[in-house]
């Protein structure tokens, strides 16, 4: 094998290894809002169907990420708003908010009904809370009804916290876990208020 | 009395047998004594077409280790000195055909020599399925330094009873002819092995013969293959592809010890056998007693046993035996006796697909795997059959008797073990 | 133009790629337990090979013949990926779905196959029409055996219920035996027809 | 020759008249007592699902046999006998249907696509039992209990595994199991007709006692250790052997000429090892039973198990 061969091999592999990634990248974001928009559209969708009703657009197109805080690393927090719109005019907003339940975080969606602010509906996204007391919970009319129809500015604590819910007895931490997503939820529309309906 | 048996096999339930003593046949008009009547080679004829010979003449005499002598056995002319006559293995031996004259003049020649010339002389072969010459079978047995002598009482098929009768007719005469063997052989033990049902033939033969042992056996096939004649009386096993006198044993069988008598003790030759007749229509086997060179045909309308047109004759039994294509042959020393098929009672084996039900390993007496050793065979694959003990198959047929979709699996072992002979030959 | 006819026809039954060269069998196994993934897979596969026949042809003077494995295989993965990227923006569905089999293509013994055997010493046309038949074939084969598992197994097809609601669903073709079963049917089935044809076309010459 | 030609063949001269025919009306008068049980125990229920296996059976034989071009088998009556052991594995509220299916799947699967009784690797009965188990969960499960009130809709080993040890009792005590006065597949339930007929096959021959034997060996040996480790929760050996398929499976399923070895330590091996698969099936498996899975299982080493061969004469 000559060097010529050597260089020759080692030129063409380059090269061709250079246009296939170069092309991939372009296929990577041609498609990455596409595939973003998908992924939003497959997994939080079925969410937010839940909570939003009696809209007539896309909320998964039409969308907002805003940065909401920090976390203890100082990255930026994303919160992505959802706009739920009937006839072109604003009628909800939905997002996602965290609480720390038994099992680790527990993700809800919540939808806040515009223009007059009340709290629309609530549902879980993640929740890896342990399936026979966390599933109860979340499953359960009892903890969400209590949530539908309440003020923004409501103080949304348990009532052994002084607060307006009931916890569901046999899954306090739970309770805890979805009371709190709730309130971070709130803290954070009450907040960014301006970015989110801007 | 002890009694052994060996594993394996099959109870045939024997047909009804003839106990009673022999029926001679009566000499005809013309008998073909073929010159190679053992295994070995053929002797040279000793007489010329148109000489006129009398009882126990000898027309064909022995000259070496492996042939024996053969006598007339009636007294006439020599009409015809046969240079290829058909043999019932499918080959040809030179044969020479008497005339009678309905005298039976006995030859007055005597005999002279020592105990074993005299046995050569008078033409003894093992009278067993391989006839070998006795002297060259005395000869080896020394070679190897034999001390164990089995005399086999078993009839070489179920069906058969010639040996059971023989043994109790005539003991005294047996067991004679056992002390010489054995003084010969210089052997210290003697078993003889018989048929545990054959009671008569027992304790006449034990009461005779004092110094053997008498072992009773299982009424089994093949019980009087030597193989399995050593495993139920010893216990040994010869090993593959050997002989009993690898292991130090010398099988002979009953009839041939009744005549060494005759030879040593009366200087008598050997041209009479004692045989069973067996099936075609016959309800009872019959035990006669035939010369040499009698045509089988004759023996058959003797006992009024009728063939068909597309029946079978046997030569031997029905599992081992040969069936022959004309009873225009001769009786000779290598026959063990005669069963007759018609028609209707042939077995035929189509060949079915092996369904491995095992039967075949159950009944092998000889502990193989017959339906891998056939279908190896069948499939050309000598290599791996011999790797799987083909050589091992005494071709008893038991296999054959009991498969549920009649594989003629002996017939694949048998043509499986040619086809080696004939490789290992063009090498 | 006959020969690219004939190079695009052998693949839909001389040469059909599961059934006469037992290539691919591990996707045919696997997605075929419905017809939409066989035809999402399938559509993949066409595209994978028509568009990495192309490319091996079009490069086959320029790639030295030490590293054209190395090549084959980059150039068979970037096709890869291009489908995955599509079908997660376009068919999410399909993805979640087909999951680990979509990048699984790139080991998919038809494409280098093609690629080693017929893309790297034909012309860029009959590669394309080899490409495209093979590919065809194998969604063709795909379809066959996925209707067969879907409608037995499950009385549907392309997710519509086509037997009587009272039908029970033999579920075993839709388990992996099934699959095992199936296949081996068709390859006897095929075997069988082609015996038939083959005597037919003796006979008549 | 001046004598007709007579017929000249290689030996044997005689056959023992055994044929595979002969060994399969044996097979199923051995049945006989566990279908009649059977009948007395489920109702008319039984004897629909064992006509219409039989009569399926045959059928599909003989339908496969000529569209495939092969001569026709059906008298060796192979397709008659898998068709009644494939009722014996069914319960008694099997829908007819399920059965034909089941019935053809012996025939062609089973057996046809090898090339016919002998080549077939598998026990065609197995397969179909298998599949119709992994296809129609329910109706491989549907038990009714006709002699005597009503008492379970669980079988024994449903009970112990679901249950635990301490409840049989308040359904079926050991007398029970071996008399047949329980739940089950229609054939499976009665170990005393099952034991009859299996010592009448092995009289006749027709199965040799090396795999039964052993297999309930294997069975006893692996549910003794169990047992003897911890009898608060495992049930004792007699118990085991009587509930559920064992008896059936180690008479008249794991004995399939083709797909069982053919020498006595392979045989014993084979059965051994089923027992002791079966066990491990009860024992820490997801199913309640294992009898059936085992010996399909152990099956598949046949053809290893066949290189285990006797000590020739004189090796």
């Amino acid at each position: 094998m000559t060097v010529r061969d050597i260089i020759n091999m080692i030129v063409v592999l380059t090269v061709v290894s250079l246009v296939c990634g170069g092309g991939l990248a372009m296929v990577k974001m041609a498609t990455a809002e596409q595939v973003e928009y998908q992924k939003i559209k497959n997994v939080k969708e079925p969410a937010l169907k839940k909570i939003l009703s009696d809209y007539d657009n896309d909320p998964v197109s039409d969308r907002k990420t805003i940065i909401t805080g920090k976390d203890s690393k100082g990255k930026d927090i994303k919160t992505t708003i959802f706009y739920a719109k009937k006839g072109g005019k604003l009628i909800a907003v939905a997002f996602e908010a965290y609480g720390s339940g038994y099992g680790g975080p527990i993700g809800v969606v919540m939808s806040i009904n515009q223009p007059d602010e009340v709290l629309g509906a609530i549902a879980a996204t993640t929740n890896s809370e342990t399936p026979s007391v966390g599933g109860i919970v979340m499953a359960s009319s009892e903890l969400r009804d209590q949530y539908a129809g309440k003020p923004v500015d409501a103080n949304f604590g348990l009532n052994s916290a002084g607060g307006i819910i009931n916890a569901i007895s046999g899954a306090t931490m739970s309770s805890i876990g979805v009371s709190t997503a709730v309130k971070n939820g709130m803290e954070i529309y009450k907040k960014y208020k301006s970015d989110i309906l801007g | 009395m002890k009694v052994g048996t060996f594993p394996g096999g099959l109870n045939l339930g024997s047909i009804a047998s003839d106990t009673s003593t022999f029926h001679e046949v009566p000499s005809s008009g013309t008998v073909i004594i073929p010159l190679k009547q053992y295994s070995g080679k053929a002797c040279e004829p000793a007489v010329k077409k148109k000489d006129e010979v009398k009882v126990g003449s000898i027309i064909g005499e022995s000259t070496g280790n492996d042939d024996a002598s053969v006598h007339a056995t009636v007294s006439g002319v020599v009409t015809n000195i046969f240079k290829k006559y058909p043999d019932m293995k499918g080959g040809t031996v030179p044969a020479i055909e008497i005339e009678s004259d309905s005298k039976n003049e006995l030859d007055v020649t005597v005999f002279e020599g020592t105990d074993i010339e005299l046995i050569q002389k008078a033409g003894v072969v093992d009278l067993d399925i391989d006839a070998v010459p006795l002297h060259s079978k005395i000869a080896l047995a020394k070679e190897k330094s034999v001390n164990t002598l089995i005399v086999n009482g078993v009839d070489v098929e179920s069906q058969f009873s010639s040996r059971a009768v023989l043994l109790s007719e005539y003991a005294g005469e047996i067991a004679a002819g056992i002390d010489i063997i054995s003084k010969l052989l210089g052997v210290t033990s003697v078993h003889i092995g018989v048929i545990e049902k054959a009671s008569s033939a027992i304790s006449s033969i034990s009461s005779a013969c004092s110094t053997a042992q008498v072992v009773g056996l299982k009424d089994k096939h093949p019980q009087s293959l030597r193989e399995l004649l050593v495993k139920a009386i010893l216990g040994k096993e010869i090993p593959q592809g050997g002989i009993p006198e690898d292991i130090g044993v010398t099988v002979i069988s009953a009839e041939t010890a009744l005549f060494v008598a005759r030879a040593v003790n009366d200087k008598k030759p050997v041209i009479e056998r004692f045989i069973t007749v067996a099936g075609g229509g016959l309800s009872k086997s019959k035990n006669v007693l035939v010369r040499i060179g009698t045509p089988i045909k004759e023996v058959l309308d003797y006992c009024g046993v009728s063939v068909g047109g597309a029946g079978k004759v046997i030569i031997g039994g029905p599992m081992m035996g040969t069936a022959i294509h004309s009873t225009d042959m001769p009786i000779t020393k290598e026959t063990t006796g005669i069963f007759v098929q018609n028609e209707n009672e042939i077995a035929e084996f189509p060949s079915g697909v092996c369904i491995k039900c095992g039967l075949c390993i159950d009944i092998c007496p000889m502990k193989l795997m017959p339906f891998l050793i056939s279908g190896l065979s069948e499939a050309g694959k000598y290599a791996m059959a011999e790797k799987n003990d083909i050589h091992g198959c005494n071709e008893c047929g038991c296999c054959s008797y009991v498969c549920p979709v009649l594989i003629p699996m002996v017939h694949w072992i048998k043509f499986g073990k040619s086809e080696i002979r004939a490789q290992r030959s063009s090498e | 133009m006959a020969s690219i006819v004939k190079e695009f026809t052998k693949g839909l039954w001389e040469e059909v790629p599961p059934f006469r060269f037992v290539l691919g069998l591990c996707s045919v196994l696997a997605v075929t337990t419905s017809m939409s993934s066989a035809i999402g897979l399938g559509g993949g596969v066409i595209f994978v090979t028509v568009m990495s026949n192309v490319l091996v042809s079009a490069l086959r003077k320029v790639i030295p013949d030490k590293v054209r494995i190395a090549v084959f295989i980059v150039i068979i993965a970037t096709a890869v990926i291009i489908v995955e990227l599509t079908m997660q923006a376009y068919f999410y569905g399909l993805y979640e779905v087909l999951g680990i089999w979509i990048p699984l293509i790139v080991v998919n013994c038809l494409v280098l196959g093609r690629a080693e055997a017929f893309a790297r010493k034909q012309s860029v046309i009959l590669s394309l029409a080899d490409g495209l038949g093979m590919g065809i074939g194998f969604t063709l084969s795909l379809a066959v055996v996925a209707s067969i598992r879907e409608i037995i197994g499950a009385g549907t097809w392309f997710g519509i219920q086509v037997m009587p609601a009272i039908y029970p669903g033999f579920t075993y073709l839709l388990k992996p035996p099934g699959a095992f079963v199936c296949l081996g049917i068709m390859l006897g089935l095929m075997n069988v027809v082609s015996a038939r044809l083959d005597a037919k076309k003796k006979a008549a010459a | 020759m001046k004598t007709p030609e007579l017929v000249v063949s290689t030996i044997p001269h005689v056959h023992g008249g055994n044929s595979v025919q002969k060994m399969m009306i044996n097979f199923m008068i051995a049945l006989l007592p566990a279908a009649g049980m059977s009948v007395y125990f489920f109702g008319p229920g039984a004897i629909v699902v064992i006509a219409i296996s039989v009569v399926s059976a045959v059928a599909w034989e003989f339908i496969i046999q000529k569209v495939m071009g092969r001569p026709l088998a059906i008298s060796n009556l192979t397709g008659a006998a898998s068709g009644l052991v494939f009722a014996m594995m069914l319960p008694p509220t099997a829908p007819w249907w399920m059965i034909c299916i089941g019935t053809f799947i012996i025939i062609l699967l089973g057996k046809e696509v090898y090339g016919g009784l002998g080549n077939n690797p598998f026990n065609g009965v197995l397969i179909a039992w298998l599949v119709l188990q992994m296809s129609f969960r329910g109706e491989m499960a549907g038990w009714i209990y006709v002699a005597g009130e009503f008492l379970t809709e669980s079988t024994p080993l449903e009970i112990l595994k679901f249950e635990g040890l301490e409840s049989i009792p308040e359904y079926f005590t050991i007398a029970d199991l071996f008399i047949g006065r329980t739940t089950g597949f229609i054939g499976e339930v009665s170990a005393i007709a099952l034991l009859i007929g299996g010592v009448f096959l092995i009289v006749r021959r027709v199965i040799s006692w090396h795999i039964p034997v052993s297999f309930m060996i294997g069975v006893v040996f692996l549910s003794g250790i169990f047992w003897l480790m911890n009898p608060e929760e495992c049930a004792d050996p007699i118990f085991h052997l009587l509930a559920g398929g064992v008896f059936l499976a180690a008479f008249f399923v794991a004995t399939d000429m083709p797909s069982s070895p053919t020498t006595p330590i392979g045989m014993l091996t084979y059965g051994f090892l089923c027992g002791l698969v079966t066990m491990v099936i009860r024992q820490w498996g997801a199913w309640d039973d294992g009898a059936f899975y085992s010996v399909f299982l152990i099956s598949m080493l046949t053809p290893l198990l066949d290189k285990i061969k006797p000590k020739a004469y004189g090796r």
